[in-house]
């Protein structure tokens, strides 16, 4: 029906596979293989990038309704069960294939320079590709399962990289946590998957889809724990209240894989898993309320918490944070094009974001190595002043903040902006009290999310330099290969809004020239599609104007507004205040306190769950293991000798004794006969 | 003074013979029991197999001159029992130069 | 196709059954006549001769059919009616070929472990291969029950005289647990034997014509509880799996791999070929299975918890299997096909590895000549290929996607939902339990900084230990990517098992009302109408 | 007068008359601390029930009563105690009073399952045995009427209890001989 | 051929076997006496090899009994298959001891020729209390038995132990002897006769049962040959007598008494009293849950290898008691079956332990057995298989036994019985068990043992016994037959007697 044949679907996924063995075998032979690693890592995902853009120009060419399904083999036909090993090729998953291949080849760029001293280099590098593969594999699958697959590889990946340098225990420890919690985030896949097959009787997202608005009622009860179960997995996944709290710590990894896993990529996923699910989440105005509630509060949450941070990638780890939150709250309000959107936009920046915080740390590094000192390479209390070090970080950073803070014309002025505005339009019928709410906060933390960076931005580079005298003129911009991919994607993050400008934007009094496309909604139409008319068939059409009135355009301006307005201040504030180097500065103190202890959250979980946990595992190990069951074991062999003995005593060697017994015996026999 | 004759008369030496092989019998269990002297020991016995032979003898009032037959049997396995008996008495008292059971515990639990 | 012709020119179903048997006992007793020094070559090699004439199966089984295939029988005591009668089906096949394949990895393995009385340790190596084999091919219950037993003494004596500090307590409790339990078995198949004699008059202890002796619901009651006890003591189901722990840590190596990879297999062999079968009325009704299902979730969920805390990583792995049976004795009591097959899958995988886990970590004791996890740290950096390994059967162990691990349980737990959607909700947080307890332990050996100086000059994996452990790696990735063979070799078997279970209580529960968890919101009968029929939703 | 005497009960006298002392004799053996006496009481006893056999009307049997066991088995028993000199130690052998209670419970609730078992005489089989024992005593005096069916009917018992007699002999000179 | 009773002259057929065993008996003592005269000096080597001629001489008279045929069931002697096969146990078993006795009886100076004759007369007595079918007749058969059972015990003068067991061990049996002799004076009155045969007639013909005398006199008689078989409670004597006599003769009481006694005991209860099963089984089940429960118990704690195994004897009886309360051809049949085996495997045992032990009995103790599998590891192995037979495990004599009187009892519905047996002998396997970890898991103490040498007869005596019990155990086809055979021979009698 559609005259478009994929090309070379599979090799996308097995390119990277294949990196992996390679380097792999690499570090098997040697683990400080450089030529190798630095052809192939790059190198396979950059291919599997172009067979991708390939395909895409295909995409665009054929107007595609359906997706396509490439079945490979049968993987877990059982009884009523058939699950396939199958690629599923659709507007949404080629996005995300373009979206992982593309940053991800400019990382990997990235990372041959960042790692270069490395002992690990050619291990880091099959991690990192097989990374990439599972993580097509994620936004490939054709199924649930296959999915997960890809699902829980990402997770094993990220937590190898998280515990890249595992002989350092705090950095274990983070892979750990972020493999635990994950796993609970998955708990819940699982369940739902379980669900859905009971309910439909497959797993396949074609099957399911055609039947889930049959199969479901309306916000049944089913449907509703099915989203729901999902998005715990979505949380786990995307880091979301209250699952979120692994992921600052996973920052122990390498910066790259930073950028890569815990902000462009991986993260996304359960916005992805939602996304894809549209059908599903659209059916259940519960879930979409909890779904957007939880992405509210942690984009509000995270950014407090990112306020105080001084570790430069702590800072970026709670933004990221709020970030996913902001995409939940477009797939939980239902418009899942602002969701992808905003994730799209976010990879860009953010990616650049880290990058650039990876090259300040690389060269705050080098520099305290030089002087053998151990000061905090990533504080930002040490740093100040570097932007007449590194101009093109500067630079760059500052595009990529103001794109984050929502300042037109960067990319994430016009994602954010959508999805703020979605909450604000789609706050009708069951949503309107909710989705208000949700958009205060959204308005709030858009607040805060530009003064963080801003700080950010002017604790890095403005003011003067805190490293140190003799550690300055150790500082140097970064290599040709790690600048080349900064450069890349901050002009990505300039342009990377404009492929969905709202048409709102033509009733604005000054920005009304600009060519308004809603390319990326029509693009992901075939997708999303069933999930808007379910809701508008059960919601209603969405309201054009927004809270007390005003227009999305209005809205759009108000918030760029007040993004410059924050941002502009907070420089302003900042640039007066002189930081201390981190030794000598002062502990924070009263509310501070409370926002830079991340809220005390993770001291919370432990004395809630894990350390209760701990003491009922060696509480049943001790009593009921040892004392009860293998007690009772013992106990009754100990009872039966202790009977033995009584027997044995008998045995006086006393004549009379015997004789005694006998007569008894006697007795008892002819009580038998007589009785 | 008569005494009324009839209440002995009515009954029969047998059967009484066979209460008195209990009586005796249980004399013989009881000696087995308390007693501690080998030799001792063995008359109770002794008097046991002799209960038997007086019940066998009463019985053959009823059933016939088999259960005196029997009687000359148990004598000839009661003496060669006393032979052997006799010896293994004699035999251990060589060790311990005592018949008191209460000396023979070597062999216990 | 050709290959299977030229099997058939040398008879080669008629035999194969009865050499694979007996193979090991001549086997064994070349050992023990052979020189000290050749014993583990000629124990090796006539173990690989065993797998290779075991190869075949796989191609020449039918799947197409339920039935028992490659039969062979004689008469053997005709006064009783006793038979030697073996064949295999989908189910004893694989189990079978998980037997003939971890022989030779078991025995490569224990070259460098055992280093005393080495003749004797083999020769009892081989005999309990025996056993095992035997139970899974027999289909004559008197001796079914005689390997059954058999399997125990080599057992004994592998735990005994092998084994650590404790290893009599372990060997006696071991050996004393799994015997009380099956005496009562032989009861139990004695009296099947009189009631088939009593109705039909005749003598035998043939499981085909055992299936047809009419039970009354009582009969059938008693008989479940001393066929169940004894295999629930093997698996081993909580709460009778204390022995396993003991048995695991004392035993040598070797020991354990046969262990955790053959022998607990049993137990569940037992569910499925007897249990079900014999008793369906039993086996499916509600309260028992109820009871099953509970004891299987507080394995799965206690046992992980259990293990989180263990200072031994031997005591540790040894929690883990009873958690792994668990999901197995899920998957059989849920009757549906998912179920048992993932069932059949976590067997197969759970065999492979936990035993390549024990392997590993007796590889660490033969390094260092300890077990306890605060002994170890940052070994990855002195023996990354070694760590690669471990990490990754580590992973499939607690069940990652793409490997053996993830499938059986996905199956079992999915299978288990159709019919007891709660209990499969409850079962599921074995995944998240699983990371708690597995990961900690690979960070603890492998991760942290490398301080125990004896740790430094840590060798890496040998080229033997490599060839032990890369076929286990590659099979638990095979099964993990394209797990349909197995499942198809076992497909027919376990529809027709489920079939006849459920046509055979059908009558029974015919009037009785679907209970709640059939209705319940979550699981919806109308699309799994086999599940619906099952008694075991019936209250 | 002679009518009292003529029908006077004297067999039932007699009988009690020996019982009495038949019991009496026995209780005096087994409570008896001194070897030789409880050894005389047990002789009485036999004889006692040597003259019981008579009233039985089995003379034959009551005469070996006499000779063999009073006179060979019981100065078999006085010998060996003779023999190992235990003639005069007078250290009580019996246990404790407890022991001689339970003892005479026992025995007697013993005695009294037996005297049960035969006291309902119907239950005895009735093959009026005495009066064929008279009728053989008759034509072939006492001894006859037991050697008749002795060597008949009871060949076999006969043929083994010589055996037995020579494995005793055998046995005794083993234990008994004085050289180890 | 033949045999008519009416002719006293034809016992001498019948009784061929128990005749020829007596003439070689009395043919030892002769050449022992001439050829040592009154010297202190140990018999020549040839009295065992004439003994075993003469156990030989008698198994083929034995034999040939299967040709007769008797007329009638009334005879003293029963001539029956039951009885040529105890026969057969009893001659092997005393063939056993000839083999198993000869360096121990060196060691401790006690080659005397009256040994030999004492067993061989014993052998008689034995058969005579088996075979015979007139309680008079057992009675005597059992004194024929026990007497020289009783010297043997003794025969050992050095040895304190040895005569105070057999003091105990004769002066019980006496007492017990004549509870026994006053239930055969009761059911003579009550049955009017001693003859099994005529017994079974008269209860089948009802006139008895009415009374109490049978029952009582059954009581009486179940005290005798519980006694005899060592059933709980008339045990006691057993540990003590059985520690106290020398090793072979322990070994010959445990095998060839107790079957003697089985056997005699299964034929009066039931052929003579078949008819009132009603009356005596909960006899049978009362001891035989006794004797099984309290033996295990009390062997789990003996420390002491002989006396662990007297232990063991006891509860083998009990499981042979569970085969006498089944009551049917049956059961008749696993007993015998079970007998062979147990003689096989208790004779095996006591050899070993008699090797073990050394001189003077010095090593009895559990300890002695550490390592000796490794040390000697044909004993080990031996031992091993004895022990795992007695275990009642697989693949050995012991197992299909046990499950041949589970058959049998299952056959009565004693299911309770049943189970009682196998957790039984669940107990059993612990102490079994502890002897095979002491001799395979334990390192071999450190002293002075002197190397373990075995002679020629004793070896023989080991791999026949195992042999026996290892093919017993994979084709127990070979004696099923037999035993079935036996048994049917004993119940066609009960059976005829109904008809007479």
């Amino acid at each position: 029906m559609h005259g478009f044949e994929p090309t070379l679907l599979w090799a996308i996924a097995v390119l990277p596979l294949l990196g992996f063995l390679i380097n792999g075998i690499a570090a098997y032979r040697s683990p400080t293989a450089k030529i190798i690693p630095t052809i192939v890592g790059p190198g396979v995902v950059a291919l599997a990038f172009i067979i991708a853009l390939i395909n895409f120009l295909g995409m665009r060419g054929a107007e595609l309704h359906e997706p396509i399904i490439q079945t490979y083999w049968q993987w877990m036909p059982v009884g009523s069960l058939s699950i396939n090993a199958a690629f599923q090729l659709d507007q949404l998953s080629i996005l995300m294939v373009l979206i992982i291949t593309g940053i991800g080849s400019l990382i990997h760029l990235f990372s041959v320079g960042y790692m270069q001293e490395d002992p690990g280099y050619a291990r880091y590098f099959a991690y990192l590709n097989l990374f990439v593969f599972f993580m097509l594999i994620l936004v490939l699958g054709s199924s649930y399962p296959l999915m997960f697959v890809g699902w829980e590889g990402v997770g094993l990946c990220s937590y190898l990289l998280i515990g890249f340098w595992f002989k350092d225990k705090e950095k274990a420890d983070a892979g750990k946590k972020a493999f635990i919690v994950n796993r609970i985030g998955d708990f819940g896949f699982l369940v739902a998957m379980f669900m859905v097959f009971s309910r439909i009787g497959a797993l396949d997202f074609a099957t399911v889809f055609a039947a889930a608005p049959t199969a479901f009622v309306y916000g049944g009860a089913v449907v509703t724990a099915i989203t729901l179960f999902f998005f715990l997995g979505a949380a786990g996944k995307s880091a979301q209240i209250p699952l979120y709290i692994w992921l600052p710590d996973a920052m122990a990894g390498p910066t790259p894989v930073s950028a890569l896993i815990h902000a462009a990529t991986m993260v996304t996923a359960g916005v992805y898993l939602v996304a894809r699910s549209s059908v599903l989440f659209a059916l259940s105005p519960t879930t979409m309320i909890v779904v957007a509630g939880i992405g509210a509060l942690t984009a509000l949450f995270a950014a407090t918490i990112g306020l105080v941070q001084n570790d430069i990638k702590k800072v970026l780890a709670y933004s990221t944070v709020s970030q996913l939150g902001y995409m939940f709250i477009g797939v939980g309000v239902g418009s899942y094009t602002a969701g992808v959107f905003h994730l799209m936009t976010h990879a860009f920046f953010k990616a650049l974001l880290f990058m650039g915080a990876g090259a300040v740390i690389h060269s705050m590094h080098h520099a305290y190595h030089a002087t053998r000192s151990h000061a905090d390479a990533q504080d930002m209390r040490n740093m100040g002043g570097l932007k007449k070090h590194m101009k093109i970080t500067w630079i760059t950073m500052w595009i990529a903040t103001l794109a984050i803070s929502g300042v037109w014309p960067f990319a994430g002025f016009f994602s954010k902006d959508e999805i703020i505005w979605q909450a604000a339009s789609r706050a009708v019928g069951p949503f309107a009290p909710w989705f208000r709410v949700y958009w205060v906060m959204a308005l709030i933390a858009a607040m805060l999310t530009a003064f963080y960076m801003t700080r950010l931005m002017i604790m890095t580079f403005h003011g003067e330099n805190r490293t140190g005298a003799k550690e300055r003129e150790h500082l140097h911009e970064a290599p040709l290969v790690m600048t080349v991919p900064l450069m890349v994607l901050a002009f990505l993050s300039v342009v990377g809004g404009w492929i969905n400008v709202p048409h709102a934007i033509k009733s604005l009094p000054v920005l009304g020239w600009i060519p308004s496309s809603e390319w990326l909604h029509e693009w992901l139409h075939p997708v999303t599609g069933g999930a808007d008319e379910i809701l508008t068939s059960n919601v209603g059409a969405v309201s054009e104007v927004g809270p007390f009135g005003g227009h999305e355009g209005f809205w759009a301006l108000a918030s760029f507004a007040i993004a410059t307005l924050v941002i502009v201040a907070t420089a302003v504030i900042l640039k007066k205040r002189a930081y201390a180097a981190a030794e000598k500065s002062p502990e924070p103190r009263g509310f501070a306190k409370v926002l830079y202890n991340k809220w005390y959250v993770d001291e919370i979980y432990d004395a809630a769950i894990v350390r209760p946990l701990m003491g009922l595992s060696r509480g049943l190990w001790r009593v009921v293991d040892q004392g009860l069951i293998d007690g009772a074991v013992n106990g009754v062999g100990y009872a039966s000798r202790a009977f033995g003995w009584v027997g044995s005593r008998m045995q006086t060697g006393q004549l009379n004794t015997y004789a005694f017994a006998v007569a008894f015996g006697v007795l008892l026999l002819l009580a038998v006969v007589l009785i | 003074m008569p005494v009324n004759l009839d209440t002995i008369r009515g009954l029969d030496n047998a059967q009484l013979s066979l209460a008195l092989s209990a009586v005796l019998f249980a004399i013989g269990v009881a000696g087995v029991i308390f007693r501690r002297n080998a030799i001792i020991l063995f008359m109770c016995i002794e008097l046991m197999l002799n209960a038997v032979n007086l019940a066998f003898v009463a019985l053959s009032q009823y059933v016939g001159i088999g259960g005196q037959v029997f009687v000359f049997f148990v004598m000839t396995v009661a003496a060669a029992e006393a032979a052997v008996g006799l010896a293994l008495v004699i035999s251990i008292f060589r060790h311990m130069e005592s018949v008191d059971m209460k000396n023979f515990n070597l062999l216990r639990w | 196709m050709n290959g299977v012709s030229v099997l058939d020119s040398i008879g080669y179903s008629s035999w194969v059954l009865t050499f694979l048997i007996f193979f090991p006992a001549i086997a064994a007793v070349a050992v023990f006549s052979a020189p000290e020094r050749l014993a583990k070559q000629i124990a090796l090699w006539s173990a690989v001769i065993e797998l290779l004439v075991s190869i075949p199966l796989w191609f020449v089984f039918s799947t197409a059919t339920g039935a028992m295939q490659f039969t062979a029988g004689a008469a053997w005591i005709p006064q009783w009616g006793i038979s030697y009668s073996v064949g295999i089906d989908g189910i004893s096949m694989l189990l079978l070929l998980l037997t003939t394949f971890m022989a030779p990895i078991t025995i490569l393995g224990s070259f460098r472990y055992i280093e005393k009385k080495q003749k004797a340790f083999y020769a009892m190596l081989l005999l309990l291969q025996v056993g095992v084999l035997g139970v899974f091919c027999a289909l004559d219950l008197f001796l079914f029950f005689m390997f059954w037993e058999v399997m125990l003494v080599p057992m004994y004596f592998i735990i005994g005289i092998w084994g650590g500090e404790r290893r009599i307590y372990a060997a006696i409790k071991f050996f004393l647990y799994t015997a009380s339990a099956s005496l009562l078995m032989l009861v139990g198949i004695m009296y099947l034997y009189f009631k088939y004699h009593a109705v039909t008059g005749g003598l035998t202890f043939e499981y085909s014509d055992l299936l047809q002796v009419p039970l009354s619901n009582l009969e059938q009651y008693w008989l479940f509880g001393a066929f169940a006890l004894a295999f629930a003591v093997k698996i081993p189901l909580f709460p009778f799996h204390t022995w396993l722990p003991d048995a695991h840590v004392e035993a040598p190596t070797p020991g354990s791999v046969v262990l955790a990879a053959v022998l607990l297999k049993m137990g569940a062999y037992g569910f499925l070929r007897f249990l079900l079968p014999l008793f369906p009325h039993a086996a499916t009704h509600p309260t028992i299975v109820a009871v099953m299902l509970v004891l299987a979730v507080i394995g799965i969920i206690y046992a992980a918890w259990v293990a989180a805390v263990q200072p031994d990583a031997k005591k540790l792995v040894a929690y883990t299997s009873v958690a792994h049976m668990g999901f197995v004795v899920l998957g059989i009591f849920a009757l549906t096909v998912q179920g048992i097959q993932g069932a059949m899958i976590v067997m197969l995988s759970h065999g492979l590895s936990t035993g390549a886990m024990f392997l590993l970590i007796g590889m660490l004791y033969e390094r260092r000549h300890t077990r306890a996890i605060a002994d170890f740290g940052g070994l990855a950096a002195v023996a990354p290929v070694f760590a690669a390994i471990f990490i990754f059967t580590a992973l499939v162990s607690i069940g990652l996607p793409g490997t053996s691990g993830f499938i059986g349980e996905f199956l079992a737990l999915l299978g288990t939902f159709q019919t007891h959607p709660y209990i499969a909700v409850v079962a599921s947080t074995g995944v998240i339990f699983a990371a708690y307890y597995m990961l900690p332990m690979v960070q603890k050996i492998w991760f942290n900084k490398l301080d125990k100086p004896a740790n430094e000059t840590m060798p890496d994996l040998s080229r033997r230990e490599l060839t032990v452990l890369v076929p286990l790696v590659v099979f638990m990735i095979w099964m993990g990517f394209y797990p349909k063979p197995f499942l198809d070799r076992a497909k027919v078997t376990v529809t027709e098992l489920i079939d006849l279970v459920e046509e055979r209580s059908a009558p029974v529960f015919g009037s009785l009302p679907n209970s709640t968890t059939a209705v319940s919101p979550l699981a919806v009968p109308t699309t799994t109408p086999p599940v619906t029929a099952t008694p075991a939703e019936a209250h | 007068m002679n009518e009292f005497i003529a029908n006077f009960p004297m067999a039932q006298l007699l009988w009690w008359v020996f019982a009495s002392m038949a019991v009496g004799g026995g209780m005096g053996m087994v409570t008896r601390k001194n070897p030789v006496a409880s050894l005389l009481f047990l002789v009485l006893t036999f004889f006692s029930i040597a003259a019981i056999y008579i009233l039985l009307g089995a003379h034959f049997i009551g005469a070996i009563q006499v000779i063999v066991y009073a006179g060979a088995i019981m100065v078999l028993f006085l010998f060996t105690i003779m023999l190992l000199n235990l003639g005069h130690d007078y250290k009580s052998d019996i246990r404790g009073g407890l022991w001689v209670i339970v003892a005479f419970v026992f025995a007697g609730t013993i005695g009294f399952s037996i005297w049960y078992a035969t006291s309902d005489k119907t239950t005895i089989v009735q093959m009026d045995g005495a009066a064929r024992i008279q009728s053989s005593v008759a034509d072939l005096n006492a001894v006859g009427a037991i050697a008749q069916p002795l060597f008949r009917d009871f060949a076999v018992p006969f043929e083994l209890t010589s055996i037995l007699l020579l494995i005793a002999i055998i046995g005794a000179v083993l234990l008994a001989k004085r050289r180890v | 051929m033949q045999i008519d009773y009416t002719s006293q002259a034809q016992y001498f057929w019948v009784m061929l076997p128990e005749i020829v065993l007596s003439v070689f008996a009395m043919i030892i003592l002769l050449v022992d006496v001439f050829q040592r005269g009154d010297r202190e000096e140990p018999s020549s080597p040839m009295i065992p090899v004439l003994t075993v001629v003469g156990l030989v001489a008698a198994a083929i008279a034995n034999w040939w009994l299967l040709g007769l045929h008797e007329t009638g069931t009334a005879g003293m002697m029963a001539l029956d298959s039951y009885r040529v096969f105890s026969n057969f146990l009893f001659l092997a078993a005393g063939a056993f001891f000839v083999m198993i006795s000869n360096r121990y009886i060196d060691e401790e100076h006690l080659r005397l020729g009256e040994l030999y004759v004492l067993v061989l007369f014993s052998i008689v007595g034995m058969m005579v209390f088996a075979g015979s079918r007139d309680l008079m007749v057992i009675f005597i058969g059992l004194e024929l038995m026990s007497v020289p059972v009783y010297v043997l015990t003794g025969i050992n003068r050095r040895s304190m132990q040895s005569a105070e067991g057999a003091l105990k061990y004769f002066l019980l049996g006496a007492f017990s002897s004549a509870f026994f002799l006053f239930g055969i004076a009761l059911i003579y009155g009550g049955a009017g006769t001693t003859n099994l045969a005529l017994i079974a007639g008269a209860i089948d013909t009802g006139t008895t049962t009415a009374g109490r005398l049978i029952p009582v006199g059954i009581a009486f008689l179940a005290v005798g040959f519980g006694f005899k078989v060592a059933a709980v409670p008339f045990h006691m004597w057993t540990p003590d007598a059985y520690e106290g006599a020398p090793i072979p003769v322990t070994a010959f009481m445990a095998t060839a008494v107790k079957a003697a006694g089985f056997a005699a005991f299964l034929r009066v209860f039931l052929t003579g009293f078949g008819g009132m099963y009603g009356t005596w089984d909960t006899i049978a089940i009362v001891l035989a849950i006794m004797t099984m429960v309290g033996a295990n118990l009390t062997a789990l704690v003996e420390g002491n290898v002989k006396r662990m195994l007297a232990f063991s004897s006891i509860a083998h009886a009990g499981y042979l008691l569970v085969a006498l309360a089944a009551g049917n051809t049956l059961g008749a049949a696993a007993f015998l079956f079970y007998l062979v085996v147990y003689t096989l495997m208790t004779v095996g045992s006591f050899a070993v332990v008699m090797v073990v032990a050394g001189r003077g009995e010095r090593r009895l103790d559990l300890g002695s057995y550490s390592g000796l599998a490794w040390q000697h590891p044909f004993l080990g192995v031996v031992m091993t298989v004895f022990l795992l037979s007695l275990a009642g495990f697989p693949l050995t004599g012991g197992f299909i036994g046990k499950v041949f009187i589970l058959r049998a009892a299952l056959d009565r519905g004693l299911v309770l019985l049943s189970v009682a047996l196998v957790l039984a002998s669940l107990l059993s396997y612990y102490y079994y068990l502890r002897v095979a970890w002491y001799m395979w898991f334990r390192e071999p103490e450190v002293d002075g043992r002197t190397p373990l040498t075995l002679t020629p007869a004793l070896k023989w005596a080991l791999v026949l016994a195992t042999a026996g019990i290892v093919a017993l155990g994979v084709l127990p086809g070979i004696l099923l037959d037999a035993a079935q055979d036996g048994a049917t021979g004993l119940m066609q009698e009960s059976a005829t007697t109904v008809s007479r």
